[in-house]
């Protein structure tokens, strides 16, 4: 038989329904359970993956098409159909590639919950996760893209409430899910926008709708893009509505924390792009600035409040905001050019944003599972409580190291590509309008510069505190490598970062289709020089970079140090000594840098941001000099958190309170209620 | 209109009769509304329910109609003598004597209850025209109603509440005798009085039940169900 | 064959016989058989009404379209489960010792009274019958409220009599102005029936004014015994206070049929007035009941006043449907009814679960951590909120994303924004309460007599039945409701 | 212009060599400048050597990491200096990357070598590496803009163009727009090679080293190559600067005439600007830590000025 991506993909979601039934039916004996469900998961992961590889190969708009027959067509407007078009699958290939790292890692990371929680629920509940990203990905009607959507934020809150004992990932899940809700009502009112002006719900519709002159005039049009911007905007997590996401993540299983980070915020990416480039037609001038400045702020807060953070995993969290940032960056300018009729440019910038956006996947996919795998060995979240785990674990440290210096954006892995296409375009853009607006891009590409150095600066932190220098606590001196399923997930997204990184321009073939399909341009040629080994701007005078050279040709370098060691130091010898301890007994832990010491200079340095807050006490016996115990404490405040959100909350529940008063319980009142409508609807309704 | 059958006395003295009856029902509604002694709210209630089969008889005899009679003798046998029996019982069973501190004191009812009897003309007045037997009963039932409804605002001892309930019945009844020519189809004219008395009764057994567990019929006390 | 009056008569037997029999179980067993039966003939009917429109019985005294047809389902399925989860339920209150076996058998022979109230609501012609008919089921539910005797269900019992005796007297007079406008145009004259097929036919010529009087005090009548705000405030009480299989039904159904009564008057009106008038006051009802709803939910703190309010939400979203006046919604509030009539009951069983474990409601006492002391009650409980949070795969998400459509489609884009907002605000207090008690790790240890499948059976029927009328509904079906919208939007 | 062997052999050579010797003169001349005598030009080299020479002490605490930094920061600062013209127009490197891939490349270097501070458990090097990167990333934006402004004039981010578009337009680069750029380039190299008043390398006072505490704990073979690569990348920094902004007599074609030429005026500039940098660190005292963010913002602030004036004048 031929291996249609049709069927590769149908095999697909049967697989993820298959892991969620065996989930379910075997939750009696967790060996099983886990086996079945997340085996299934990685098998049914990997046929996405083949699937959607082979439609963006093929390179047709559309490739699969299916048409689910579940409701009857009486109920109006409820159609179930999906399709493969190559933006679908292209966030598919995103999608299934780290639901198959992730479901071979899951095999291992779900061992850690034997006897405390049941497996078989989490493997359901994971395997239907996937099953409702990819269907979001690849619906092909606005209904049905609501209806998956929502089951995905449904099994997500689940998951992230999985370990419901602990209050604080409570309230997290129901802070996320409540956002994710609010924000579907936005992308409901857009699909309903659109939906009044084309009087169905299928996303060809939609499409057609981009060129009709009277719909591109509308305000509806406006409205509908405010809409999806916050609606979309909160689930990939966007300053200000990006509150949720740094308390969800990290409470999540870390499987789970890698799959919202890697793949869920995405989804928000996938709606942005489908919706800006494919539905609403060409966009005036302003779209393009918001998204620019949403993008730019969300970049630098994230990685700024990353700084702050000492919980391992809520520092990843709040990475992906920046990276979101990063890549909604390369949208507005994208935008931007649209409106001013540079599609070459347009097409330079979407295809630097979506490049970021399977890179971020990737590497975050790859830190978070590192993270995880500490969390495994340590049981801690808490980076002053780690240290030394190189030795200990040194595969891990590997990949999570390579994973750092990806998302720090320095060469020559995918990060730095991604990052280096959207500078290009930035540049680039300067020429392409002559009004103030312009200034934009290199102010942009500056704070982007400023972006990525914090990042550096915050994955020095991330990884130097947790796996150098000595063990801070008993945990981390006693961790142990994890098992080999967790080593081989993070193989897998090691693999992929280096591909991206020094493969860039193999890669950019595949998006042809797909800015085919959105611009009406397929650059990759003219991104290619060298047959491949170059990386080239839209004119190869605006400048070339090759990883794949700077790798090589770093490694050609290796000779020179070698070379003079051989010709003057054969006969040195290496020892072992203690680090200079300044003439003291031995360092001990507690001497160390910690994280928060780490990041101060930072802190100091934005205190009009953070407002740090700091108690010391200090108890001495006789001279304020010789302490005989010192507590120090430091908060940083959360501006949007204390500022925006907290104020709110309180005022809507102070006015229900209020409200409760009309229900007080007299008899008299509830007449006297009625006995007002009715002299009201007897007096104006006549 | 002319009625169905010519009669010995012309249709205006009919009217001028409904007319008059309607009349002393809503005159009798707000003496009840003034009036707190129980025994005498309900013997006031007879009263009123007496003038309506008055109208009903008045109606059949006019319309020769054999199930308007019907209604008339069940309003008599119904609620002028079973029903003000049965709360005379209530009422002496579970001892009170009269409605403490009403919402509203007695002046301010009375100008309310003006006011409210203007509206009802105001929401009638429209209709008046229809040349009709008793054409603008509708203003009175509708003021009864409205009587009614803030009778049953203004107090708070159950029973009072139940006769309040029974007064507005008597308007609703007051409108379909009078106001609609024929009176409503018999089933459903029995329908309704079957109602009110198994209303009267269930509502007794809940004045029984509310007596014994709260040892008294101020249904101000019923307010723990809040929010 | 007779198909109308056995369904109006078998629950009305199974009263008598429970009247009769002194053994507890033979009584439960009876509901149950009966209200089986019902469900059959519910079913029989219903194929009979898709093959000709119309189903009539003693001349046209009973009167069954695809309207009552789709209630009379209703009724009979969340009946058959309420009689299914009141057994157990009422075993564990007498061990228990809250009630007397002479209390359990004055429910179990209401509850048919109740339902055959219900069953004559939906398949009476004449609009006075019906009228009395909705008053029988106001008398018989008042005392299953008041079951308990206890001082608060007393209160409840005594509110809900006094507000609802008081709307029916409201909406009698509604009635009885319906009946003089009938008269009106005629010049007088007796009028041939008060049948509702009759007056459909000739209510083009009603007298518009009277009609418009006449729609306002049926709309505050019945709207109170549907529980429209600001008449609803006794529907979180008597929800509360009644026993559960009793809640289930208050808020499963008998909202609905005073619903029913309301639009029967509605499509009158419309004939006569033109489609302005009543729609607007509806969606004005509609709407505010919703809005009314989200903020008591938010703050409430007794599960059972909870779920009546989200009920009062539904309800609204019913109205608001129902007044945005096009096919579509129409529709979808027919489509919502239903579902929503499978989805509450559920709720109220857990509820009664949890309230027989924990003997109190309160939030505060409950949680958190249900989940740990009943996970198979918290687990339909679960799906049974999913649904009624509107999330899919249940079809609550079709029929509100039905109603959004339509009123979109329509151009009343405001007003579907509102309800979009309402639902949302809704669906942040069920989330946020729920979450706090179900879900979490147990502080104290609490005296637990609970048994795990405790009314599973019922919770199962209605959940397997929402779940396959969600993803896989019959095509018959959907005709059905096609044609009640129809009915009631005038021809799609 | 494929990458030619022969180049970049040559350009390696002239870095390494050179290196050392810009060090050497620097410090020499400030010796001088400050009365002493102070050590010979050529120091630098005999350090080196030595380094290369003696035994290695690597802590116990220390992990792979810590051995693989120097390599590191010596390859990356080779590599970025093969994408900069120093003596020919054309970067020998320049196809592989331009203006990103140096800021890279030396981003990377200095990402390792703060992980070799922290990897031996000293607390210095965690002092070091955290102020390393603070003030690295907030040099970055000033950099990036700076460069952005020429980067934007000619439209391109490879070195080779830019300096190319800069020698045709003759005498215009000492428009404004370069000059306050060139200042804002040249505050940066003094953070970015940690020169007084940001970081003073002739001290070892813990509290206020900031390059020289992560390299505390290395020793022999490893020092020497930290050492060497800062030394590159201070040279890579300076070309930069001098012939970003000063392009004359770089050679255009491969003629042997032209490339001595090239040499010498290259020569003469680099040291030109090392006897500045000697004269800012004479006249100046190290900043304390938290005043450097308002010396680098300034240098922001120039940058972005330069970037204002070249909207004005286009």
């Amino acid at each position: 038989m031929d291996i249609s991506p049709t069927t590769l993909l149908v095999l697909a979601l049967l697989g993820y329904i298959a892991g969620g039934l065996a989930g379910l039916a075997f939750c009696r004996h967790e060996k099983l359970a886990n086996f079945c469900s997340f085996g299934c998961g990685t098998l049914a992961a990997l046929c996405g993956t083949v699937a959607c590889i082979m439609s963006l190969a093929t390179g047709a708009t559309t490739v699969a098409s299916l048409q689910l027959q579940l409701l009857p067509t009486l109920i109006p407007y409820v159609q179930f159909t999906i399709s493969l078009d190559p933006l679908s699958a292209f966030f598919g290939l995103l999608v299934s590639l780290l639901s198959f790292a992730l479901s071979l890692y899951s095999l291992g990371y779900a061992r850690g919950f034997y006897g405390r929680k049941n497996v078989g629920v989490l493997g359901a509940f994971f395997n239907l996760l996937l099953l409702a990203t990819t269907l979001v990905v690849m619906a092909d009607n606005a209904f049905f893209f609501l209806m998956v959507w929502e089951i995905m934020a449904l099994s997500a809150y689940c998951l992230v409430s999985f370990e419901h004992e602990k209050p604080e990932t409570r309230d997290a899940g129901v802070l996320y899910f409540v956002m994710s809700h609010i924000g579907t009502g936005c992308i409901m009112l857009g699909f309903l926008l659109l939906f009044q002006a084309t009087g169905g719900y299928d996303f060809a519709g939609f499409h057609a709708l981009s060129a009709k002159p009277e719909w591109l005039a509308s305000g509806s049009r406006n409205a509908a893009f405010l809409l999806f911007l916050a609606g979309f905007g909160i689930k990939a997590g966007i300053v200000p509505l990006h509150t949720w996401l740094p308390a969800a993540h990290p409470v999540a299983p870390s499987n789970v924390s890698a799959f919202m980070s890697g793949v869920l915020i995405k989804t928000g990416i996938y709606g942005l792009t489908r919706v800006f480039f494919y539905f609403l037609g060409t966009p005036p001038m302003w779209w393009g600035v918001t998204v620019l400045t949403i993008g730019t702020i969300s970049a630098v807060l994230g990685v700024l409040y990353a700084l702050m953070q000492h919980d391992l995993k809520r520092l990843l969290a709040y990475h992906s905001i920046e990276n979101i940032g990063i890549i909604l960056m390369g949208f507005g300018a994208s935008l931007m050019f649209l409106n001013t009729g540079h599609p070459l440019l347009a097409t330079l910038a979407l295809i630097a944003g979506l490049y970021h956006t399977i890179n971020h996947a990737v590497f975050k996919g790859l830190l978070f599972l590192g993270a995880g795998a500490v969390l495994h060995a340590t049981h801690t979240r808490d980076m002053e409580q780690m240290g030394g785990l190189a030795k200990q674990m040194p595969q891990t440290a590997f990949c999570f190291l390579i994973g750092a210096v990806a998302i720090s954006a320095l060469p020559p892995l995918n990060g730095f590509v991604s990052e280096w296409l959207t500078y290009q375009s930035l540049l680039q853009g300067f020429g392409s309008t002559d009004s103030l607006l312009r200034l934009m891009f290199p102010i942009g590409g500056a704070l982007l510069a400023l972006t990525s150095a914090l990042a550096a600066a915050c994955f020095v932190k991330a990884f130097g505190i947790t796996f150098l220098a000595q063990p801070r606590s008993e945990p981390a001196a006693q961790a142990h490598e994890v098992p080999l399923t967790m080593l081989l997930g993070q193989g897998v997204l090691v693999a992929a970062c280096v591909f991206l990184g020094l493969f860039p321009t193999f890669f950019l073939r595949v998006l042809d289709p797909l800015t085919q399909l959105l611009t009406g341009l397929q650059i990759s040629q003219q991104l290619t020089l060298a047959n491949g080994l170059v990386l080239s701007g839209v004119n190869q005078a605006g400048g070339t970079v090759s990883t794949l050279g700077i790798a090589v040709l770093g490694v050609a370098l290796l000779f020179v140090p070698f070379a003079l060691w051989l010709v003057l130091g054969q006969k040195t010898k290496t020892r072992v000594g203690p680090t200079w301890d300044c003439g003291l007994k031995g360092l001990t832990p507690r001497m160390e840098y910690t994280a928060t010491g780490f990041s101060k200079p930072i802190r100091m340095i934005f205190k009009a941001l953070f407002r740090p807050r700091r108690e010391v006490q200090r108890e001495y016996d006789f001279s304020p000099y010789f302490a005989t115990s010192i507590r120090f404490e430091a908060h940083v405040e959360e501006v949007f958190e204390t500022r925006i959100y907290r104020p709110l909350q309180r005022l809507v529940l102070r006015l229900s309170r209020r409200m409760r008063a009309l229900q007080a319980g007299s008899l008299q009142a509830y007449l006297i209620y009625i006995f007002i409508t009715l002299l009201l609807l007897l007096l104006f309704a006549l | 209109m002319n009625p169905a059958v010519s009669t010995p006395i012309p249709t205006e003295i009919g009217s001028q009769i409904i007319m008059l009856l309607a009349a002393l029902m809503l005159v009798l509604q707000l003496l009840l509304v003034v009036q707190r002694m129980l025994l005498t709210n309900i013997r006031l209630f007879a009263l009123q329910s007496l003038m309506l089969s008055a109208i009903a008889t008045v109606v059949a005899y006019y319309y020769n109609a054999t199930h308007v009679y019907i209604v008339a003798g069940l309003t008599l046998v119904g609620k002028v003598i079973f029903l003000p029996w049965l709360l005379n019982r209530l009422v002496r069973r579970i001892n009170i004597v009269q409605e403490i501190e009403p919402l509203f004191n007695a002046p301010t009812s009375m100008l309310i209850c003006g006011g409210l009897t203007l509206l009802g003309y105001l929401v009638a007045r429209p209709f008046t025209t229809l040349h009709k037997l008793g054409n603008n009963t509708l203003a009175i039932a509708i003021t009864l109603l409205l009587t009614g409804f803030f009778l049953m605002i203004n107090r708070r001892k159950a029973i009072s509440q139940v006769l309040a309930l029974l007064t507005i019945e008597n308007g609703v009844m007051l409108a379909a005798v009078a106001l609609t020519t024929y009176g409503m189809p018999l089933v459903v004219e029995l329908g309704i009085f079957f109602d009110v008395m198994v209303a009267v009764m269930v509502l007794g057994i809940l004045v029984y039940r509310i007596r014994e567990s709260f040892a008294s019929m101020d249904t101000g006390k019923l307010d723990q169900l809040k929010g | 064959m007779l198909l109308l009056t056995p369904i109006l008569l078998i629950p009305l037997a199974a009263a008598l016989l429970c009247l009769l029999v002194p053994w507890r179980r033979v009584m439960e067993w009876i509901n149950i058989v009966a209200f089986a039966a019902t469900l059959a003939l519910g079913v029989q009917l219903f194929h009979e009404v898709l093959a000709h429109t119309v189903v009539t019985e003693w001349n046209q005294f009973f009167y069954a379209d695809a309207l009552s047809a789709w209630m009379v389902l209703l009724i009979s399925a969340v009946s058959l489960g309420t009689s299914l989860y009141a057994g157990r339920y009422f075993r564990r209150d007498l061990a228990a010792g809250v009630v007397t076996p002479g209390r359990v058998k004055e429910f179990s022979v209401l509850t048919p009274v109740f339902a055959a109230g219900m069953f004559l609501v939906v398949l009476a012609n004449n609009l006075g019958v019906m009228w009395f008919a909705l008053e029988a089921t106001a008398l018989s539910s008042v005392l299953l409220v008041a079951l308990y005797n206890r001082k608060t269900s007393l209160e409840a019992a005594w509110k809900y009599i006094m507000l609802g005796g008081l709307g029916l007297a409201l909406a009698l007079f509604g009635t009885v102005i319906t009946y003089a406008a009938a008269v009106g145009q005629g010049g007088g004259g007796r009028l041939p029936s008060f049948n509702w097929s009759h007056l459909m036919t000739v209510a083009a010529q009603f007298d518009p004014r009277l009609m418009q009087l006449a729609f306002i005090f049926v709309l505050i009548g019945y709207g109170t015994k549907a529980g429209l705000a600001p008449m609803h405030t006794w529907l979180p009480d008597a929800h509360s206070e009644a026993p559960s299989p009793t809640s289930a039904m208050l808020s499963g159904v008998s909202l609905k049929v005073a619903i029913y009564a309301l639009l029967r008057f509605h499509i009158l009106t419309t004939q006569c007035l033109g489609t302005g008038y009543s729609r607007t006051l509806l969606l004005g009802f509609g709407l505010f009941s919703m809005f009314l709803a989200a903020p008591f939910i938010l703050v409430q703190s007794n599960l059972k006043r909870m779920l009546a309010y989200s009920s009062l939400e539904h309800v609204g979203l019913i109205c608001t449907a129902v007044g945005l006046n096009t096919p579509v919604t129409i529709f979808g509030a027919l489509l919502h009814m239903g579902y929503h009539a499978l989805t509450k009951p559920v709720l109220f069983f857990a509820a009664g679960n949890i309230h027989q474990t924990f003997h109190t409601l309160k939030f505060r006492v409950i949680g958190p951590g249900v989940v740990q002391v009943l996970p198979v009650t918290v687990l339909f409980m679960g799906l049974a909120a999913v649904a009624a949070m509107g999330l899919p795969p249940f079809g609550l998400f079709y029929s509100e994303l039905t109603v959004l459509s339509g009123g979109f489609a329509a151009g009343r884009t405001g007003i579907s924004i509102l309800i979009l907002v309402a639902l949302v605000a809704a669906f942040c207090g069920l989330l946020t309460q729920l979450t706090r008690i179900l879900l979490g790790a147990r502080k104290a240890e609490c005296p637990n007599d609970a048994r795990t499948w405790d009314g599973v059976p019922a919770m199962g029927l209605l959940v397997g039945g929402l779940l396959v009328v969600s993803v896989w509904c019959p095509v018959p079906l959907l005709q059905l409701i096609h044609q009640a919208a129809g009915i009631i939007g005038g021809k799609s | 212009m494929k990458p030619d062997t022969f180049a970049i052999v040559l350009q390696t050579a002239l870095l390494m060599a050179l290196a050392p010797l810009v060090t050497g003169c620097i410090r020499n001349w400030k010796a001088r400048l400050q009365n002493r005598r102070g050590p010979r030009v050529v120091q630098p080299y005999f350090d080196l050597i030595k380094f290369l020479r003696k035994d290695m002490v690597i802590s116990e605490h220390a992990s792979w990491v810590f051995s693989a930094a120097p390599y590191v920061v010596f390859i990356t600062a080779l590599l970025a200096g093969l994408m900069v013209p120093m003596v020919a127009i054309q970067a020998p490197l320049s196809l592989f990357g331009g203006v990103l891939a140096v800021v890279g490349l030396l981003a990377l270097g200095r990402f390792f070598m703060a992980l070799g501070g922290l990897d031996p458990a000293s607390t210095f090097g965690g002092m070091g590496s955290s102020r390393e990167m603070t003030i690295a990333a907030i040099a970055e934006p000033a950099l990036m803009l700076a460069i952005f402004t020429v980067a934007i004039t000619v439209g391109s981010t490879d070195f080779s163009h830019m300096v190319a578009a800069e020698q045709e337009s003759g005498w215009d680069m000492l428009n404004p727009t370069h000059l306050m750029a060139f200042a804002a380039l040249f505050i940066v190299l003094l953070a970015e090679t940690g020169r007084v008043p940001i970081d003073n390398p002739a001290t070892h006072l813990e509290l206020t080293m900031i390059h020289e505490a992560m390299l505390l704990e290395y020793s022999g073979r490893y020092l020497a190559l930290m050492e060497w690569g800062a030394s590159v990348k201070q040279l890579v920094l300076m070309s930069i600067l001098v012939n970003v902004f000063l392009p004359v007599g770089l050679a255009g074609d491969g003629s042997l005439l032209t490339l001595g030429l090239g040499l010498a005026f290259f020569l003469i500039k680099i040291f030109a600007l090392s006897a500045a940098v000697v004269l800012v660190e004479t006249v100046n005292a190290k900043l304390r830590l938290f005043r450097v963010p308002d010396l680098l913002s300034a240098a922001f602030v120039l940058a972005a000025m330069a970037l204002l004036s070249t909207f004005l004048f286009h």
